[in-house]
């Protein structure tokens, strides 16, 4: 068995293949499971889920590559999830953006490290509390530009804290 | 349709008065001639004759003459090798080998480009052909040579000419459309076409 | 006007998401009801409340269970949790306040259509309500009200959830079974309808999480009761989300057939800030927008809003004030469904592209008046094009605000020209 | 017999067994519907959108792909509005594919230039930038992926799912950035590669052998049979019979044998008729020189071999015959030699290593002889009693003064081949009659006669299910001096 993944995941993995009626429809769940735990899905990853589990290398690439909360890029501890649907756009998105953008551009002047990375996505959701943001697995609502600046800074101290 | 009856011309009424007219009508002409013989003789009047080849002809500038190549700004040859010129030839004289370009985003270039100079017939339609205005009729016209030249000009020759010595702007700036597709063509590039 | 609470009547409840209190208030009663009935009484029963489907399209849900063919021997139940549509909060609500609400829904559904097997799919995006729903079906499982031989009957029926992972077009119910299966959710060509080849090719029903929450109450109120309330053809009651600028945002139980004007001045307390009212989209992003005069004559149910050509949708008003640029808001639109598009048919992968670059150039400046028609050509040939609905989503409100406010539209992109 | 149904289509009454589609029953009438990710031989995917009708009834148009024939149906393709939906199907196909036609190999024979001709909106609308992708990919050793041209039709990923069962492609990421390829730009190995090339309606992938090869217009079409084992798919062989050239070989429909497919070892046999590969004149062996005579005369060569064939007694000269030529030619040969010139010794050539009954489960089998049960059934004709196998090396030990061979066409059939024809320069005399010759590996035979190949010649071959098929149509043979048996025969015959 590979290394590559831990005994908890690898019983994970097994699992979920368990769980569905076909094999194939656990792809899903175990992206979901390895992306928790190493926060990205490698290409190795893929190659390993077909070594091991003979789970099709292009049926695995192709469901990573349409879903849009799957990432194949190493990601940042925080990763901002900023809605910029009608309703937040509506109700003070672009106010929030440059606030966050401001805020991430303060590590380039300082030559720090970047916690974050913001990323678009559709809408999530709450809009009885746009404009709305995911951080990590934590809902913000009702942002505006202040509150955002506070969010992050309490992220950052939580970042430089660990 | 139908045949429309025309009537004879009447006789003539008598010898004498036909030869009269002949030799009047000569004698006219004669005048003429003499007359600008003199003035030109005098230097009166320019002469339109040209003491060629000492002295260069000059044609229009759409004369469509011996062939050329345009380049791309590095020198390459432009032409895509889309067979589009050797499949509008009516006198299909043009050979092309195509062959995969070494960067990438050339993608497809000529190996082989030859002109069968004694098929073609200087019809222009090779470069009405070309989607990226690589094949030009040029404005030489003098290609007189003996049995032992070549006639089947070769991509290299078509390509850059010593003898036009820089005289046709053969290199194109890439992404430049024709003229008559893209109106924002500069006075400048115009200029450049076609100069003697 | 009276407003029944249904789905509501949880809300306020102290711990309204436990067992218990789903028990003290009539919980699990409407299983032991439909457990004594026959399926095919069951699915007589739900035609005769006239429940609608209460994701977007309004399908009538008893006929939709009819169709499954009652001799094949694996059927599947799914439920759409899916909620991606730009507006609409409502389902997440649903397990705000009563997971239980859903899974006894579809147990007693499930029972109707002899499905041994059911999920909930449900978008990965909602990680809180997840967990309480895992809760929910936990509990169920441990009171004997999933699992084999469900409170003594014949009856067996297992109950699963499964997460998406951010795709609105999962919640097309083939896209969804196509995500169930493990693939991308491209929907699925139809014929053959879910009904007869769905989920591993089984007969297959999707329904939304509010129509099946709202089954237990029919059941153990009856139809008749439950038409009693709303309009002739819309009857019952649904949740609309009520968003934008109003002081009171947030999911209201109204009967069908409650006036939108009423809804927005009234229950969500009228616009905030003494703005102005300019434009309401009713059901969501994929609805065709109504200009404030509009808004004024139509009523809170299918036909109402059929005729004033929009939908009702998924019940997601969305409130536009004066001052709110159209030309954004569409642009915010036409991004979504470009972003969304799952690429498969032809006329919606390049048609949203399409308009997106086209909107963009509007919305710089930098496009010519007649953009604005070729608008409103591409949407109307991307409409009624494609296997499912995503094409026409994006084309309708696209065609709706181009002509509507297109004077709007042609004034923002000759200012621009003007420098 | 299945129930028939009835329908009108364009005004036509049809009548179709149940359960087609109006696509199929289109088809089968010649009624043009324009479409891109429909094929016969690949399931329903209905995602061009573009084969759109009108049926009575309906509310909206609807595709005839998936459009099941319905008793009594009232379909059109003809309205303006299914003709205007078609113009921008197309349209949208058009969006986002770029503008390579010069440099494109599907230029001449691409759906979206054919549609464009026929239904295009024949105004440009539109003004913004492409949706830019990877291009000239090497996805395997037949293929270059071209990315961008991809309009998604995904007939290639439908063929590796259901035809190779390989599984090979994929469509990455989706709305318009959909991108067509294999995982992490890996190869596709199976043998059956070209064929993805054949479906593609555009350009995304094209053939590495046939290249910047030629255009496509400059082809001239042949219907033939693949000569590359017992199979015999129809094929359709492009040459350019001006240049004396031979460019491609494509497979043609035949359900009974190769469906919609061929395999890429049978698109090597082209290798085989170009002019490098061939014998172009009569040869003979220089023993002084140690080098081969070559002769624009055939009739010297005929001449020598008549009157070596009158000279020496029947049961002297011996027959060696491969299995790769067609039942006339059998016919011919053997009704001349062992009928009426009394030869009795017929040995079969084959390849010693052949694993005949190997199948690779679709279409290519181990037998690479395209016509075995055609010379079997030819010899049985003669009166001679013979078990397929290999026959040279009792050929060889039988010590014949003349032996007249008819050499294995296609040399990827017969690897062992050199050294079978180093066997044979034992022996005194061998006239051996050949479509294709190697200057590097042949040695020391007595005489060659330049035959035609498979794309010259017109005739029948037995397959292995015992189904005679006709190579039906040939082109002009490579060189005047390129003979057919029966010439050979005749000249012969005018010898003896």
């Amino acid at each position: 068995m590979s290394s590559l993944f831990s005994p908890e995941i690898r019983q994970k993995i097994e699992h979920y293949l368990q769980r569905y009626e076909t094999r194939r429809s656990a792809i899903l769940p175990i992206l979901h499971c390895i992306q928790d735990e190493y926060g990205w899905v490698k290409e190795e990853h893929v190659l390993a889920l077909e070594e091991h589990y003979q789970l099709p290398r292009v049926q695995v690439e192709e469901v990573l590559t349409f879903y849009s909360m799957y990432r194949q890029q190493e990601p940042k501890q925080f990763r901002l999830m900023l809605c910029d649907n009608l309703v937040c756009t509506m109700m003070g998105y672009k106010e929030v953006d440059s606030a966050i953008r401001g805020h991430l551009q303060e590590y380039q002047h300082k030559g720090k490290d970047c916690p974050f990375s913001l990323e678009k996505v559709p809408c999530l959701g709450v809009c009885d509390g746009a404009p709305a943001m995911l951080i990590n697995k934590t809902r913000h609502l009702n942002l505006d530009a202040n509150n955002v600046v506070a969010i992050l800074k309490n992220c950052d101290t939580l970042a430089t804290g660990t | 349709m139908g045949i429309i009856r025309v009537n004879r011309p009447a006789a003539d009424r008598n010898a004498f008065e036909a030869a009269w007219g002949y030799v009047t009508s000569i004698a006219k002409g004669m005048q003429l001639t003499m007359k600008i013989m003199l003035k030109q003789l005098l230097k009166l009047e320019k002469s339109e004759t040209l003491e060629w080849p000492e002295q260069p002809a000059t044609y229009s500038e759409r004369f469509k003459g011996k062939h050329f190549l345009t380049q791309r700004e590095d020198g390459q040859v432009r032409c895509t090798a889309c067979f589009l010129c050797a499949t509008a030839c009516p006198a299909e004289c043009i050979f092309i080998e195509a062959g995969e370009h070494p960067d990438h985003r050339i993608e497809k270039y000529p190996v082989r480009f030859e002109i069968d100079i004694l098929r073609c017939v200087f019809c222009g339609l090779c470069e009405e052909a070309c989607p990226v205005d690589a094949i030009r009729l040029g404005p030489e016209y003098v290609m007189a040579g003996s049995a032992g030249d070549k006639w089947v000009y070769t991509k290299e020759y078509l390509l850059a000419r010593p003898q036009l010595q820089g005289g046709i702007a053969s290199i194109k700036v890439e992404n430049d459309k024709h003229p008559a597709i893209n109106k924002i063509a500069s006075v400048e590039n115009n200029k450049s076409v076609v100069r003697h | 006007m009276e407003k029944p609470k249904i789905v509501t009547r949880f809300a306020g409840l102290a711990d309204s998401r436990s067992l218990d209190t789903y028990l003290r208030h009539d919980g699990y009663q409407a299983l032991h009801k439909a457990l004594a009935m026959k399926p095919a009484e069951l699915i007589e029963l739900v035609k005769a409340s006239g429940l609608r489907g209460r994701g977007g399209a309004g399908f009538p849900t008893g006929l939709k269970w009819s169709f499954v063919p009652k001799d094949a021997p694996e059927k599947y139940l799914l439920c759409n949790n899916d909620e991606g549509e730009p507006g609409t909060f409502k389902d997440r609500y649903i397990l705000e306040l009563s997971p239980h609400m859903l899974v006894e829904g579809m147990i007693i559904s499930a029972y109707a259509i002899g499905a041994q097997k059911a999920y909930i799919y449900t978008r990965c995006e909602f990680y809180e309500e997840i967990a309480w729903m895992e809760q929910a079906i936990h509990e169920a499982y441990r009171h004997g009200y999933l699992g084999a031989n469900i409170l003594g009957s014949k009856f067996s029926f297992d109950l699963d959830h499964y997460g998406g992972a951010g795709a609105y077009i999962c919640g097309e119910e083939t896209g969804l079974i196509s995500s169930l299966e493990g693939k991308k959710g491209q929907p699925k060509l139809k014929p053959p309808f879910p009904a007869l080849s769905g989920y591993l090719n089984k007969p297959t029903v999707v329904n939304n999480t509010e129509t099946l929450a709202v089954i237990p109450w029919i059941v153990q109120h009856g139809p008749e009761k439950y038409r009693a309330i709303g309009t002739e053809k819309s009857p019952g009651t649904k949740l609309f989300c009520i968003s934008g600028p109003v002081k009171r945002p947030g999911v209201y139980e109204l009967p069908l057939g409650y006036p939108l004007q009423k809804f927005i001045e009234d229950d969500a307390g009228g616009l905030r800030d003494g703005k102005t009212l300019k434009a309401v989209i009713p059901g969501g992003a994929s609805a065709p927008v109504l200009t404030a005069d509009e808004v004024a004559k139509v009523t809170l149910d299918y036909e109402s809003m059929a005729n004033a050509k929009t939908m009702l949708g998924s019940g997601a008003v969305i409130v536009i004030p004066e001052g709110q640029s159209m030309v954004e808001l569409l642009k915010v639109t036409v991004d979504f469904f470009h972003h969304e598009s799952c690429g498969q048919c032809t006329p919606c992968r390049e048609g949203t592209g399409w308009l997106s670059n086209v909107m963009h150039g509007i919305y710089q400046r930098k496009a010519k008046l007649k953009d604005v028609e070729k608008m409103i050509a591409i949407a109307n040939n991307m409409e009624g094009r494609t296997i499912c609905a995503l094409s026409d989503a994006c084309a309708m409100p696209t065609r709706a605000i181009a002509t509507k406010f297109g004077d709007e539209i042609r004034s923002y992109i000759q200012r621009g020209n003007h420098g | 017999m299945s129930k028939q149904v009835s329908f009108t289509l364009d005004g036509q009454e049809v009548t179709v067994p149940q359960g087609w589609t109006v696509m199929q029953a289109a088809r089968q009438e010649k009624v043009a519907i324009p479409h891109f990710c429909w094929h016969p031989g690949l399931k329903v995917a209905g995602v061009c959108r573009f084969c759109l009708v009108h049926v009575e009834g309906a509310r909206k148009l609807e595709i005839s792909c998936n459009l099941v024939v319905q008793p009594g149906m009232v379909v059109s393709t003809l309205r303006d509005e299914v003709k205007q939906a078609h113009k921008w199907a197309l349209e949208f196909h058009l969006l986002n594919h770029p503008l390579d036609c010069p440099i494109c190999d599907q230029a001449g024979e691409c759906g979206l230039q054919d549609y464009y001709m026929e239904v295009g909106l024949y105004q440009s609308q539109m003004t913004r930038p492409k949706v830019l992708k990877p291009k000239a990919l090497d996805v395997g050793s037949e293929l270059v992926l071209d990315t961008e041209r991809c309009i998604l039709c995904s007939k290639c990923v439908r063929f590796e799912d259901e035809v190779t069962k390989t599984g090979a492609l994929g469509i990455f990421a989706r709305g318009d950035r959909s991108i067509i390829g294999t995982y992490h730009g890996q190869k596709i190995t199976h043998q059956y590669q070209e064929n993805l090339v054949d479906i593609c309606p555009v350009g995304a992938f094209t053939s590495r052998r046939f290249r910047f090869k030629q255009r496509v217009w400059f082809l001239k079409e042949k219907s033939s049979i693949c000569p590359g084992c017992s199979t015999g798919c129809a094929i359709k062989v492009h040459g350019k019979p001006e240049m004396r050239r031979y460019f491609r070989v494509k497979p043609e429909e035949d359900q009974s044998v190769n469906g919609h497919w061929l395999c890429d070892k049978g698109r090597m046999t082209l290798e085989h008729l170009n002019p490098e590969a061939r014998l172009m004149q009569a040869a003979r062996w220089q023993a002084a020189q140690q080098a081969w005579e070559f002769s624009p005369q055939t009739a010297p060569f005929i001449r020598e071999l008549a009157q070596e064939i009158a000279r020496l007694a029947p049961q002297d000269i011996a027959l060696l015959v491969s299995a790769q030529y067609t039942n006339e030619e059998y016919a011919e040969f053997f009704d001349y030699f062992v009928k009426q010139r009394g030869i009795t010794q017929v040995y079969q050539w084959r390849e010693p290593s052949e694993a005949r009954d190997d199948f690779d489960g679709l279409l290519l089998r181990g037998d690479h002889n395209a016509n075995t049960r055609g010379l079997m059934a030819a010899l049985k004709q003669v009166g001679i009693k013979a078990k397929i196998g290999d026959q040279l090396e009792k050929c060889v030990a039988a010590k014949p003064q003349l032996v007249i061979a008819l050499s294995p066409e296609i040399s990827f059939t017969a690897p062992s081949l050199p050294e079978q024809l180093a066997q044979l320069n034992s022996l005194a005399r061998v006239s051996l009659w050949t479509t294709h010759f190697s200057a590097s590996q042949w040695t020391q035979l007595w005489q060659l006669l330049p035959l035609r190949g498979f794309a010259e010649k017109i005739g029948t071959v037995t397959n292995y299910q015992g189904k005679t098929r006709v190579l039906k149509e040939a082109f002009p043979p490579v060189a005047s001096e390129v003979l057919a048996i029966s010439q050979i025969i005749a000249g012969l015959h005018k010898e003896l």
